[in-house]
């Protein structure tokens, strides 16, 4: 199956990588696309997740179709 | 209750001025508590030249629904605004607003601050500056 | 840190968007925490046709700029604002508009709050309300 | 020596006097003011009282030229 991954803010600029569709196995966690899409790299452990615009956690298992993205930690609002 | 992602300069006191809070003849509400959060110019010790917001389309503005929701479930609410801006900043420009309007004081007091606390802690949104000669990803923001 | 007690109706957001903090260049306060309150058409049951607002010039502008200092001691806040009608008011009409500007959120929330509850509980002020045959003077204020 | 007395709001209203001049001995508490004004009417026991526009305590000593007020609780603000 199909997922559409996306990284954003820092990560997306020193992964390099906006977003990128990817083929899974069914069953794959979330936590899991990241080391398909930058072996080597360690999954920071700041980082967040979401499956479908809705924060999950790491074990959360991909659909078809799904969304994901990986982002820092947010920085809204003022100081 | 309205979300809205701005991409330009906004002033808080003149949206202010033109919104018309939800389903509420105006001797319906008593309060209206407003936060308005604005760039400042320096940061960690740092002057700071202007600012770059990053969002996720989308998932932003489901996640200040999210918290207008869950406000309005907590206090008794006539109504929930809120306004952030995303792209480049200049020093003084708003960053975001928040407003809310209720019956009672104390209801607007603490939505309006669990609403700023919300958003800070999860609403997707990522601070660049611009400093003279480099620019960084704030990497971590102020507690409340 | 000005006070202003006024005798006719006023927009608290035109007030706000004409209104410069005093000694701060715009990129230097980041929050800016806002209440305002107004003249609800019910009170204790009773639709309240209008209200006259009474003070006791002179020490209801001591009180006030008093606030205000004791504000300032106890955070670290660029500037403060406090409006107050006087007078003959009808629903729907601001009562009274506090603004407080600093440089971190927290002072901003936790300044607004003590000010508007210092007014209520000490501030010279007297509502007389406007029933559809009496009126009435209010004996007592809500807590916050 | 000579104060003035001011009522205000629901108290000016229920005793029909704004304000008024008055000669007092040396040593007269604030609260004093009250008997010597509406003589046989009680002190309400939530009225405040101020010195030239300051709360006082009703034991605060008048002195000469002072401005004294009663006054009901203040109900400025919002509900």
């Amino acid at each position: 199956m199909r997922v559409h991954v996306r990284f954003f803010a820092g990560l997306r600029e020193r992964l390099g990588i906006a977003g990128r569709e990817i083929e899974v196995p069914a069953g794959t966690p979330v936590a899991q696309l990241w080391s398909l899409l930058v072996p080597g790299e360690p999954l920071p452990e700041n980082v967040l997740m979401a499956c479908n615009m809705e924060y999950v956690e790491p074990g959360r298992i991909v659909e078809d179709g799904d969304e994901i993205a990986f982002f820092p930690p947010v920085t809204g609002g003022c100081r | 209750m309205t979300v809205r992602i701005l991409d330009t300069a906004f002033d808080p006191w003149s949206v202010l001025g033109q919104y018309r809070p939800a389903s509420a003849a105006d001797g319906q509400f008593g309060a209206t508590a407003v936060f308005v959060g604005s760039m400042r110019d320096f940061n960690e010790g740092d002057a700071v030249a202007s600012m770059f917001l990053e969002h996720y389309p989308g998932m932003t503005e489901n996640y200040l629904q999210k918290i207008i929701d869950e406000a309005m479930r907590r206090w008794t609410l006539t109504d929930c605004l809120i306004v952030h801006r995303v792209g480049e900043l200049s020093p003084g420009q708003p960053i975001v607003l928040v407003a809310v309007w209720s019956a009672h004081r104390k209801a607007a007091f603490d939505a309006s601050r669990y609403l700023m606390e919300e958003l800070k802690s999860k609403a997707p949104f990522w601070k660049k500056e611009q400093l003279e000669n480099s620019s960084r990803w704030v990497e971590h923001n102020t507690s409340g």
